[in-house]
């Protein structure tokens, strides 16, 4: 860090280092309500996310790659959550799981609740549902990772504001890469 | 003995002096023991680490890492190159140089004892006089790198986890020395490569059924076992980075390249125990008791194999160790974890006593037959 | 919201033990002090599994006192009821306590049926119970997997989720959703169960049963959990009923409190419905009393199979559901203890005011008492033993 | 000069400047650590010497276990660490005394052994060591495993903290709550990646200023 | 080599060992420094056996080097018991401080 942030990488190691983020993601769980609960089936026997490379044997920020926001913010916890997010080393992908962390979710008109996290910090990818199937969290991890594999470090650097994936409803039930078939595109 | 093995590595470029470095053919043979050392202490903990994976994942009735690289093989390799590239934080309120020291001195005592490891027949940098008690030494100094990276950190979290480190390998190196001191007097020698040797010579009295010191040792083979678990910090061990505890202890503050140097000690350090216990215990590179490796049977049977004899015989070193390693993560799968008051007791009340028990018995039973 | 709001007296009027005062006053020249920690454990601390906060004050690693920091997860439920009909409720209900879903909507749905006086069919009644059951396993084998994570243990988490797995797909054929169901509603549910759903769950329980087995091998008798739990934070009845403490907390004391024995509502006064107790009220009592509890509902659904009868499986409902004035309490078994709603309405379409006496808040009171003297792994053994939800504390 | 002269030079250089900093360091954990790098600098100068095993016991008698004893109370005490502490105020004494001691000493030595012959060290075989241990040695053995018995005794009576003993000072609960911004920074934040503990240990300034701050 | 080397070396870690002692006031350091100045006795007595008195049967030297180890080791243990203590009993681990029968 420090040097393979500030320049464009010659191409074959740019792949590789890409490939290594891809595959790294090592995922700390920011836990909050229900979609915690789809977290962690998305983590256990049937789903198993670690197939993918999301390690989620990390239990510090310091160690994290990926923040998956899973649950309802509430605005007396949302510095810490920022915080958290602070501690994080860059390069850091967010994922915003669940309508509550997505928007508010029921609880929109709720007098103690932060309508999405995006307010507080860049989301990469949101998951809509509430909660979201443990395989729409598959799907959307998979998205991120497609879009690690062709980024540039450089360019995700410098720019503050990032395009988001939205997954939207009409996608395959089960991320493409982990279906036989030909994957379909599914993103805004 | 051991200086002359720092000498000729590490001085081998300035001191061009007589008497130190007699022909080129030695340098070279050096340079090759090194890079074939830090070969395998890069690469074994990788293969120990995807063994680990995959193995939990089947315990727990997963798949494990499937995507990066074929099954998941390059999973530790894409996590190795993730840490590269991750940013190097060093909190404000740390002490810097201290912070970033500590992992170096944590792992370089894990690569140390790859010096003296024997991974086959010929197959080592240095067969020291005193191989055995070299090993232990440098164990003992790797808690060192814990406890500064725990009190640099300016963290609690850290600090307890650095302080739980350092009283859990002061309380197991009393039994890990003890039991390794048994299986010193049953070889006669504190060379590594002597231990083998004499395990391979070893009958059952009034017999010429050879066999290993794990059978007539088998108490200070557990001794050794939960010991080694214990220094390496390993479930059912683990307190100084229990995650629910004391979230990842003295590695808590820790980013890429640093903390991804804690993990290789830690991973190094179970090949490094494994590979001492196989020595210790399990015969080395033999197969079995009594069968020399094919191609061996020349020089005295350990020794001069062929090309053939030496890979195989790596190959059972290796075989061996995965084993040992893989029982290290059946223990994580399988059991929770003790508390800090309870480790001790464990060690001081139970280890520690039966080790002299079972010193003593291989004294006594080493003068008697 | 900061630390640096988090004043003296934010914090320090915790409940403490009866009979007992915490001095939080300054007192001393602090010459002393210093051999003190401040540990804030939380709320994103993965050993609260929420996001509870507990600020621990610690001599070395024992802790002198505890103060549970609560909050972190309100998120107005009660308010928002207060604009919300009854049937819209239904869907913010069952996530205050989002691993009993299925509990909290019977708990409200017979609150509002008792403000209406309305009669429920007889197989809505059993379908309601079934899923309960279900639904109190699910509960159960999530704090099954979890206390084995917080004692280090990682595999029970996977067993668990496995057999979630399995219960959840069967629920979400009958309900169509895998944690909140919003299945039930006033007058009964919202549809009859499919077609095999029976056959499938007659089927499931005796596999269920194994599994579970696998677990308590896997946990109840290893000599390493045994060590880890035995004799570890310790209530006695009387400071369990004290705090309110109710659920297999509260069973672990060996008080048999059960709603649906002392007050079986539904179906439950038809159906033998075991309680298992403990002794010492210890962590693990109470760990053994959330495997009784699991076994005791599979025993239940059993029963339930047996009898459950047919016909229709709802009311027809007017187009606007008024409760009449006047006020109500209905108390239920919510999987981690006793569940009430208290209902006022003024005949209008919302509740005037709706109030939840939830059992995770009265179990988290009792924090203070446990962990005071312990040391940190015991806290940790302590606070995943006693069973809460952060948003059935915080609502 | 043979390469064992290099090497001496090198480790000597780097343990006489540990040693230095031990004595001087600021920072109470600080001079633990540069005192283990002396210990272990020593320990390759037994190396050097051709003394391996007494090297191998340096390293697991002092590295591994002194010096690990000593942060080990220093970072489980939290004793008062500020730089004035450390020194009394006969810095200026103990530099005359060591300088006088270290000049006298030196010019002895220097005329002693000024112009003994170059030797190769002599290497004693680990197995003579321990002969002599148990033929020549024995009686001091046995009488000093006593005193390390004795040794671990006194040092767990004194250390033990009776029952009853612990709540002595500290009956009243004390919570500092003047602490809580600085210790977490900004946030109940959570998080475990909070700046808190080692600041307080390593400016030690915590005994003091908490006390003033009241 | 020269036995003149750790001779030298010996004496320089003794000297600051001693000034260790008399300008440092806090207890641990001033065990530090007794554990330097022990080490350079040991420094001693190796260079003295293998490189002055070569080729001697004995190995007195190794052997008084081995003793100073584990007395320093049981010296230390006792020393920070001392210490802890002290410093439970005055919150404070000054030697100066320890002074309460002198008045």
């Amino acid at each position: 860090m420090g040097v393979v942030d500030q320049f464009e990488l010659p191409k074959p190691v740019k792949y590789v280092f890409n490939w290594g983020r891809k595959y790294s993601l090592w995922c700390f769980n920011f836990g909050l309500a229900c979609c915690a609960i789809e977290f962690i089936a998305a983590s256990g026997s049937r789903h198993d996310f670690i197939r993918l490379g999301v390690i989620p044997f990390a239990h510090a920020p310091r160690q994290a790659d990926l923040l998956v926001v899973s649950g309802t913010l509430t605005d007396k916890m949302a510095p810490a959550l920022r915080r958290l997010y602070e501690e994080m080393p860059e390069p850091k992908y967010v994922i915003s799981f669940g309508s509550c962390a997505n928007c508010g979710g029921p609880y929109w008109d709720s007098y103690s609740v932060t309508k999405g996290v995006d307010q507080i910090l860049p989301v990469d990818v949101y998951v809509p549902g509430c909660p979201p199937r443990p395989e729409a969290l598959l799907d959307g991890i998979v998205a991120l990772q497609n879009r690690i594999q062709g980024e540039s470090l450089k360019d995700r650097m410098a720019q503050r504001r990032r395009e988001p994936i939205v997954l939207r409803h009409d996608g395959p039930d089960i991320a493409p890469e982990l279906q036989t078939t030909e994957g379909q595109e599914h993103r805004v | 003995m051991i200086l002359d093995t720092v000498l000729t590595t590490s001085t081998a470029m300035v001191a061009q002096t007589a008497g130190l470095l007699d022909t080129d053919s030695f340098l070279v043979s050096m340079l090759l023991k090194v890079a074939l050392v830090i070969g395998l202490f890069l690469s074994l903990p990788l293969i120990v680490g995807y063994m680990e994976h995959k193995a939990m994942a089947r315990l727990q009735h997963r798949r494990g890492p499937m995507f990066a690289g074929p099954a998941g093989s390059l999973q530790l390799v894409a996590d190795g190159i993730k840490f590269i590239q991750k940013e190097d934080v060093i909190p404000r309120a740390a002490d810097k140089w201290v912070f970033a020291i500590a992992p170096g001195m944590a792992l370089v005592p894990a690569l140390l004892i790859f010096f003296v490891l024997p991974f086959g027949p010929g197959v080592w940098a240095a067969d020291l006089e005193l191989g055995l008690f070299y090993a232990l030494a440098i164990t003992s100094i790797s808690v060192l790198g814990v406890m500064m990276g725990g009190w640099a950190s300016a963290n609690k979290f850290s600090l307890i986890g650095g302080l739980r480190a350092a009283g859990q390998l002061i309380a197991y190196e009393l039994p890990l020395i003890l039991a390794a001191i048994a299986v010193a007097v049953q070889a006669g020698s504190l060379s590594l490569v002597g231990i083998v040797e004499s395990q391979a010579t070893f009958m059952v009295a009034g017999t010429d059924i050879n066999v290993w010191f794990v059978f007539p040792q088998i108490l200070g083979f557990t001794i050794f076992f939960v010991a080694a678990l214990a220094e390496l910090s390993r479930p059912p061990f683990d307190m100084p980075i229990a995650d629910s505890e004391l979230v990842f202890g003295y590695m808590t503050e820790y980013t890429g390249l640093k903390f991804a140097m804690y993990l290789l000690t830690e991973y190094a350090g179970m090949v490094s125990m494994s590979a001492l216990m196989v020595v210790l215990y399990l015969g080395g590179w033999q197969i079995l008791p009594g069968v020399p490796l094919p191609g061996c049977e020349a020089g005295g049977g350990l020794f001069d194999c062929g090309v053939l004899g030496t890979l195989i015989g790596v190959g059972v070193v290796m075989g061996k160790i995965l084993m040992l390693t893989f029982v290290m993560v059946w223990l994580r799968v399988a059991y929770p974890r003790l508390r800090e008051d309870q480790l001790q007791r464990m060690s001081w009340l139970v280890l520690v006593p039966l080790s002299l028990v079972n010193l003593a018995v291989v004294a006594v039973a080493k003068v008697v037959f | 919201m900061s630390a640096s709001d988090l004043s003296a007296r934010e914090i320090s009027h915790p409940a403490t033990a009866p009979g007992e005062n915490l001095n939080l006053e300054i007192v001393g020249d602090g010459a002393f002090t210093t051999a003190d920690m401040t540990l804030s454990v939380g709320p994103a601390h993965p050993a609260t599994h929420g996001v509870l906060r507990v600020v621990l004050e610690m001599d070395g690693e024992r802790v002198k006192s505890a103060h549970p920091v609560i909050g972190y997860m309100h998120r107005g439920f009660e308010k928002l009821a207060e604009h919300r009909d009854f049937r819209q409720s239904m869907a913010l209900v069952n996530r205050h306590d989002w691993l009993s879903g299925m509990s909290n909507e019977i708990g409200l749905v017979l609150t509002v049926e008792r403000m209406l006086e309305m009669e429920v069919p007889e197989r809505a009644q059993w379908i309601r119970m079934l899923c309960a059951e279900y639904n109190r396993i699910l509960n159960h084998l999530l704090f099954v997997g979890s206390y084995g994570l917080e004692l280090g243990a990682i595999t029970p988490m996977f067993y668990a989720t496995r057999e979630r797995e399995r219960i959840q797909y069967l629920l979400e054929a009958a309900t169509g959703g895998r944690l909140h169901y919003t299945y039930n509603q006033p007058g009964g549910v919202k549809i009859d169960l499919p077609k095999g759903f029976l056959q499938q769950s007659v089927e499931l329980i005796p596999d269920l049963r194994k599994r579970i087995q696998d677990l308590e091998d896997l946990l109840l008798g290893n000599e390493i959990f045994m060590a880890r739990t035995k004799g570890v934070g310790p209530l006695p009845p009387d400071v369990a009923l004290s705090f309110g403490v109710s659920g297999p907390t509260l069973q672990a004391t060996g008080i048999p409190e059960d709603v649906r024995v002392t007050e079986p509502y539904l179906k439950y006064d038809e159906v033998e419905v075991p309680v298992p107790v403990g002794e010492n009220g210890d962590s693990w009592d109470r760990f053994y009393c959330l495997l009784g509890r699991m076994k005791a509902s599979m025993y239940i659904i059993e029963q339930i199979h047996d009898r459950i009868p047919s016909g229709p499986v709802n009311v027809k409902l007017p187009k606007m559901v008024k409760a009449p004035e006047g006020s109500t309490y209905v108390r239920v078994e919510n999987p981690l203890g006793s569940l009430g709603y208290w209902l006022e309405s003024d005949g209008g379409r919302t509740p005037w005011r709706l109030k939840m006496r939830t059992a995770s808040f009265s179990n988290v009171q009792s924090l203070p008492y446990l962990l005071e003297g312990t040391l940190v792994p015991d806290a940790i053994s302590v606070l995943g033993s006693v069973f809460f939800v952060v948003g059935d504390v915080d609502r | 000069m043979t390469g064992y002269d290099v090497v001496f030079v090198l480790v000597g250089l780097v343990t006489a400047g540990a040693a230095m900093l031990t004595v001087t360091s600021k920072n109470l954990v600080h001079a633990a650590l540069h005192l283990a790098v002396t210990l272990a600098g020593i320990a390759g100068v037994f190396l050097v010497l051709h003394a391996d095993f007494l090297a191998l016991v340096q390293l697991i008698v002092y590295v591994g276990a002194v010096t690990v004893l000593f942060l080990f109370g220093l970072m489980l005490t939290r004793a008062p660490i500020g730089r004035e502490a450390l020194d009394s105020q006969n810095r200026g004494l103990g530099l005359a005394v060591a300088g006088g001691l270290f000049v006298t000493l030196s010019a002895l030595i220097v005329m002693a052994y000024g112009g003994a012959e170059r030797v190769t060290p002599q290497r004693v075989a680990t197995e003579d060591i321990g002969i002599s241990i148990f033929r020549d040695w024995v009686l001091p053995f046995e009488v000093l495993s006593m005193l390390l018995l004795a040794a671990l005794i006194g040092a767990i009576v004194l250390a033990r903290r009776e029952a009853g003993d612990s709540g002595e000072a500290q009956d009243q609960t004390i919570i500092d709550f003047g602490d809580a911004p600085r210790d977490e920074q900004g946030g109940p934040g959570a998080t475990p990646a909070g700046a808190g503990g080692a600041a307080e240990l390593g400016s030690g300034d915590t005994t003091t200023s908490a006390g003033e701050r009241r | 080599m020269s036995p003149l080397g750790p001779l030298l070396l010996a004496t320089l870690l003794f000297c600051v060992g001693v000034y260790g002692i008399i300008a440092r006031r806090n207890a641990v350091l001033v065990l530090m420094s007794v554990e330097l100045m022990l080490n350079a006795v040991n420094i001693n007595l190796v260079a003295f056996q293998n490189l002055v008195w070569v080729g001697e049967e004995a190995v007195s030297g190794q052997m008084f080097a081995l003793f100073i180890i584990a007395v320093a080791a049981a010296e230390v243990g006792v020393g920070l018991a001392i210490i802890f203590n002290m410093f439970r009993n005055r919150a404070s681990v000054n030697v100066d401080d320890v002074d309460l029968m002198r008045w």
